[in-house]
C-alpha cells in the first residue's frame, strides 16, 4: 500500500509537467503540529467551566488575529482557571480530579504544563480544598517573580493553599476567614478580599512561611454597595468596579493595601437611565495607554450579571470617559491585547440565527428555545473604535475568563 | 425577568423602528399563517399561574422562589423545588436570597440548598440574581458551588429553594 | 429564623379561616425524593454517551406517560450502556475511568447500582480493555439467569470479559478474534458476531469456565450486505436487519446459532424509491403483539445511520408490513414498551425553532448554524399509529440507546 | 451532502407546496431587507473550492477525503487534516474509506487516525458514512474509537484523513 503513492510522488517530482495529472501524494503518518510561541503576534487563552458538563474543564489556546484555534488543555473538575507564569514556557493549573470521574477519592493537584506540548510536566499534591465558583477571578494568584503559587480554598471554610514552585512542593494552608478572594502584589505577598470591606496582606519568606498578616483599612462598604472579585492590574495598582459602578482605584504592595482613588464610572445621570455593570469578568485593562474599559449594558440592579452590550472606555490619568461604543454581540467577559494596536477580546453569547428569526421565536414560543441555542464563542474587536473582527466559535459551554498571552 | 426577555423588550422595539411594526409582524405573520405549526402567542407565559398563596410554576424559572437563583432546577431533574432527586444529597449549608411571593405580598428568606453527588443535570437551567452578592460574601453568592463540604463534595447536580422564614423587614 | 414559620404554620393550622393569609411554612430542609418502581406503570431509560464531554457519560430514567425525568447515573468515560436485570433491583454499568478524569490511569470497573437510591452498591475491576464504540447495542450482555456479565472488548484486539455477579468476581478474559459484538442466548451461553457472517457461541460451566466455542455456518454475506449490530430478541429468536433492509430471523441457544428466516423489510420497489434504514437503534419488537418496527427514511445507501423519518411495522407472523407512519422528529433510535397499549420511544434531533425560521436559515447560511441547535430528547408516540404525546427535553448531548424497563 | 442537506432540500419542497414558493422567498426576502444583517446567499457553500488537485477546504465537512469520517476535524481543533493537534497523539491503526477526489477523478484510500489524549474538541463535527460498515468490521468501521490501544489511551480529541494511496480497483 505504501509503494505506490511513493513512486507517484516520484514521478511527479521527475516530471514536474504531469504533476497536476499525477497521483496525490501518500500523507505522512502520526504527525502533530508543533506549536511555537514566536509564529503568533497575539496569543490569548479562554478558560471553560464546562458547565453542566464540569468533568471537562477546559483552555483554550487562540491567535485571534488568524481566528485559530490552537490547542486546548483538560483541567479537571470545574476548573477556575489558569495561571500564566511570564517566562511564557509554562501553564499553571489548580485542579480537582475523582477517582470515578464524578464520585469517589478526590484529589486537587496544582498541574505544571508545558507551553510547547501542553503536556502535564508534573503536579503537586494540595489540600484537597480548592474553591469550585463560577467567577474564576481571584481564585488563584502568582507572586510577582513566579515563584509562589496561592490557591483559594472553600469548603466553606475560607482558607489559602500555599505552593512553592521552585522546590515543587505544598507550602502550607493558611486560615484566612473572611477573606477568600487572592490577589498578587509583591514577589512574597498576597493579598485577599474580605467581607468586612477591608483586605488580608499576607507577607511571607523565601521558605513560604507566613511573617505577617495586615489588616487594611475599611476600603468600600460590602453592605451598601460591594465591589466585584474581576480586578484587573496595572503595576501595583489594581482596579475594581462596585456593583452600582463606582470605580476603585486600590494600591497593593509590600506595605499594605490601601485605597488610592475612587470615582464613579457610571455617572448618577447614567445610574438612572439603568446603565450597569455586565458579565463575569467586566473590566479590562490596557496598560501602555492607561486606558480602563468597562463593559456594560442598560438593565436594574439585579442585571449585574448579564451580558454586557457595550463597552466603555476610561482615560485613568484623568479619569473621564474618552470612548464608547456597542458590541456586535452580547458579552460575558472582556480582556485587551497589551501592543499599540490593541484588541478587544469579549466572550460572546451567540445565538445561531438571524436577529428577526430570534424576534419571532421570541414572541412564539418565549425565550426558553432560545437560551438553549446559546453558544458561546471569542468576539475580536479592535479595541480602538471597537469595529467587530472575527469570532472564534463552537469554545465549549461556559467560557468565561480571557487571558491575553 | 431575564437578560433574554429584557434584550427581545429592547430588540423588538429597535426591530419596529426598523421597520415599521406592522410589516414586521406582517411578514411574521404570513411566514407562520403558511405553516400553522407554532402558535403566535407567549402561551407558555400563561400556563400554571392561578393565584394561590404560592402561585407559580415550581419547573418554571420565572416561579417567585427563584429569584435570586443560579443554577438548574431539580423540579426538572427528579426532585422537587424543596427536594433533592433521588441518588444525590442536599449540601447543608448554603446562601439565601429575599423573594416577594405574590401570593400574599410578603418577602420570604429562600435558602437555595445544593443537591450534589451527581453531575449537573443540564435541565432547566435558570440564572436570577435578585440580591446576589460577591463570593466574600458567601451567606448572599450564588456564584459559589455550595455542594463544598457536604458529603458528596462538590459534584453538582442542581438546585432548590426552600422557604426557611419570613422577612418582616424587607 | 425557625421559630416563626412554625408559629405561624400552627396559627393556621389552629384557625383554618386565616391560613389563607398566613405565612407560608418553612419547608423540610434536606429532603431527597425516594424513588419507588410502582409508583409508574412503565419506565424507560436513556443511555447518553454526551459527545465531545464522554467523561459525562450518563443514565437518564423517565417516566413515558407523564414526562418526568425522574433519575441520573453518571457512567464514567464513553460509555456504552446499562444491563438491566430482570429483578428490577440493580442497574450494571461497565466503567471507565482515568485518574485525572481524561489523562492518567486507566480503572475499568463493573459498577453495580441500587436501582431505588441510584448509588453505587459496589464494584468489580476488570482489564481496562472495554470497548468504546459509538453503537451501544451488542457491547455488554447478561446471561439469562442474570448471572454472568459479559463485556465486549477492543484494544484493537478483540476479547470479551466474563463476570461473575453471585460471586462478584471478575472470571476470565477469553480471546474472540474477529468476533466483537455479544449477545445473550442462554444461561451458560453468549453469541458473538463475527466480521466473516457467523457467530462464535461460548459455552461455560457455572464457575464461568469456557467448555465449548462453536461456530455458526455463515448466515449472511459481510462483504455484500451486513447486518446491523442493532438486534431486538424475542426468546430464543434475535432480528437483525441489515444494511440493505433484509430482516435475519437468528436463533440463538444452547445448540448454538441458527438462520431461521431471512426476508425483505424493505422491498425492490422500495429500494428504489431509496428507502434505507435509519439511525442507531433501527429496530423495535413488542413481543406480546409479534410487533416488529424499523425506523426508515429515504436516502442513498451512505444514509444507513441518517435519523430516521417513519417507522414501518411488520407482522413477524407473516412477515408482511402491517403499518407505517410518519415521526414527529427525525429519529435516531426507537424503542417500544412491551404492555398491551404499548408505547412508541424515539430519540430525536430537534431543532428548537419552527421549521419554517429552519428554512430561512438553511438557505440563508447553509447547514452548519442548524447542526450547533440540535438537541435531543426522548419522544413518546402512541405505537399503535404513531400519534405523538410528548418530549422529555436537554437529555444531553448524544443518548443513543432506549431500554423501556 | 449530509442528512440536513438530504433534509432540507426535501423540505424546502414541501414547504414550496404548502405556501407558493413566491409568497414564501417574499416572506423571507421582507424579514431579511428589513434587516439586512445576514446575506441571502449561500455564501458557506463557494468559499475556498478553487479547481486544483486537491480542491476544497480541509475544515469543512464537505472536503472529499471526509467521506466515510464521523467525528471532530482536526483542521478545526489545532492541527489538520494530516496532522493532531499540540498535546495529543495520532491513533496508530484505524480505519480506512475511499473517497472520489474531483479534482483529478480519482478514488483515494484514506486512513481516518484519531487524535488521542485530550477530550473531545467538539469544534466542526462532521459525519459521513461512506462505505461505513459495522464495528465487527473494524477495518472500515467509523463507530469505533480508535484511539483503543494508542499510548493516549481512549480520550478521543479528533479525526484526520490521511492518504495511504490510490484505490485502482473503485
Amino acid at each position: 500500500m505504501l509503494k505506490r503513492p511513493l513512486l507517484a510522488l516520484l514521478a511527479a517530482l521527475t516530471f514536474p509537467g504531469a504533476a497536476f495529472s499525477a497521483d496525490l501524494p501518500e500523507d505522512p503518518m502520526g504527525e502533530v503540529v508543533t506549536f511555537s510561541r514566536q509564529d503568533h503576534d497575539r496569543l490569548v487563552w479562554v478558560t471553560d467551566m464546562n458547565m453542566p458538563h464540569q468533568a471537562h474543564g477546559r483552555g483554550y489556546l487562540i491567535d485571534p488575529d488568524t481566528g485559530a484555534f490552537l490547542a486546548m488543555l483538560d483541567l479537571g473538575y470545574w476548573t477556575t482557571g489558569i495561571e500564566l507564569p511570564s517566562d511564557g514556557a509554562r501553564i499553571l493549573s489548580a485542579e480537582t480530579h475523582f477517582s470515578r470521574t464524578t464520585r469517589g477519592e478526590r484529589s486537587d493537584v496544582l498541574v505544571t504544563y508545558d507551553a510547547k506540548t501542553f503536556q502535564p510536566l508534573g503536579e503537586i499534591s494540595i489540600p484537597p480544598k480548592r474553591a469550585s465558583v463560577v467567577k474564576m477571578q481571584g481564585t488563584s494568584a502568582l507572586s510577582d517573580d513566579d515563584r509562589f503559587f496561592a490557591q483559594m480554598n472553600f469548603t466553606p471554610a475560607v482558607s489559602l493553599t500555599l505552593i512553592d514552585m521552585d522546590r515543587n512542593e505544598f507550602v502550607a494552608e493558611i486560615d484566612t476567614p473572611g477573606c477568600p478572594n487572592v490577589f498578587g502584589g509583591g514577589d512574597r505577598h498576597f493579598h485577599l478580599l474580605c467581607g468586612d470591606g477591608t483586605f488580608l496582606t499576607l507577607t511571607f519568606n523565601d521558605e513560604g512561611a507566613v511573617l505577617n498578616k495586615e489588616r487594611s483599612d475599611t476600603l468600600f462598604d460590602p453592605f451598601e454597595d460591594p465591589i466585584s472579585i474581576s480586578g484587573v492590574r496595572s503595576g501595583t495598582h489594581w482596579y475594581f468596579v462596585s456593583l452600582a459602578g463606582d470605580l476603585y482605584d486600590i494600591e497593593m504592595d509590600a506595605e499594605g493595601v490601601r485605597l488610592a482613588a475612587t470615582w464613579p464610572l457610571i455617572s448618577p445621570d447614567e445610574r438612572q437611565d439603568e446603565w450597569s455593570i455586565s458579565g463575569f469578568q467586566h473590566l479590562a485593562i490596557h496598560r501602555p495607554s492607561n486606558k480602563l474599559y468597562l463593559l456594560t449594558h442598560q438593565g436594574p440592579p439585579e442585571t449585574f450579571e448579564d451580558p454586557g452590550t457595550h463597552v466603555w472606555v476610561f482615560d485613568l490619568a484623568t479619569q473621564a470617559k474618552s470612548d464608547g461604543y456597542e458590541l456586535a454581540e452580547r458579552t460575558i467577559s472582556i480582556a485587551v491585547s497589551q501592543d499599540d494596536a490593541p484588541l478587544l477580546y469579549g466572550i460572546g453569547a451567540h445565538i445561531p440565527m438571524p436577529l428577526l428569526a430570534q424576534i419571532w421565536i421570541y414572541l412564539t414560543e418565549g425565550e426558553a428555545p432560545l437560551i438553549e441555542t446559546v453558544q458561546f464563542g471569542l468576539d475580536v474587536y479592535d479595541a480602538e473604535d471597537g469595529s467587530y473582527q472575527r469570532t472564534i466559535s463552537q469554545l465549549g459551554h461556559l467560557p468565561s475568563m480571557i487571558q491575553p498571552w | 425577568m431575564t437578560w433574554f426577555d429584557r434584550f427581545f423588550e429592547k430588540t423588538s422595539r429597535t426591530a419596529a423602528r426598523l421597520s415599521s411594526r406592522r410589516s414586521v409582524v406582517g411578514g411574521i405573520g404570513a411566514l407562520v399563517a403558511g405553516t400553522a405549526i407554532f402558535p403566535l402567542l407567549p402561551v407558555s407565559r400563561v400556563r400554571g399561574e392561578e393565584v394561590t398563596n404560592d402561585p407559580g410554576d415550581p419547573s418554571s424559572c420565572d416561579y417567585w422562589r427563584y429569584c435570586a437563583i443560579d443554577g438548574y432546577l431539580c423540579s426538572c431533574c427528579g426532585g422537587t423545588h424543596t427536594a433533592c432527586p433521588p441518588g444525590t444529597i442536599m449540601s447543608p449549608i448554603t446562601w439565601v436570597g429575599t423573594c416577594l411571593n405574590p401570593g400574599d405580598n410578603k418577602h420570604y428568606i429562600i435558602s437555595y440548598n445544593d443537591c450534589c453527588g451527581k453531575s449537573g443535570c443540564g435541565r432547566c437551567g435558570c440564572v436570577r440574581n435578585e440580591g446576589d452578592k460577591p463570593m466574600y460574601l458567601p451567606q448572599a453568592a450564588n456564584n459559589i458551588n455550595w455542594c463544598a463540604g457536604g458529603s458528596a463534595d462538590i459534584i453538582y447536580n442542581c438546585s432548590t429553594a426552600i422557604i426557611v422564614g419570613v422577612d418582616d423587614d424587607a
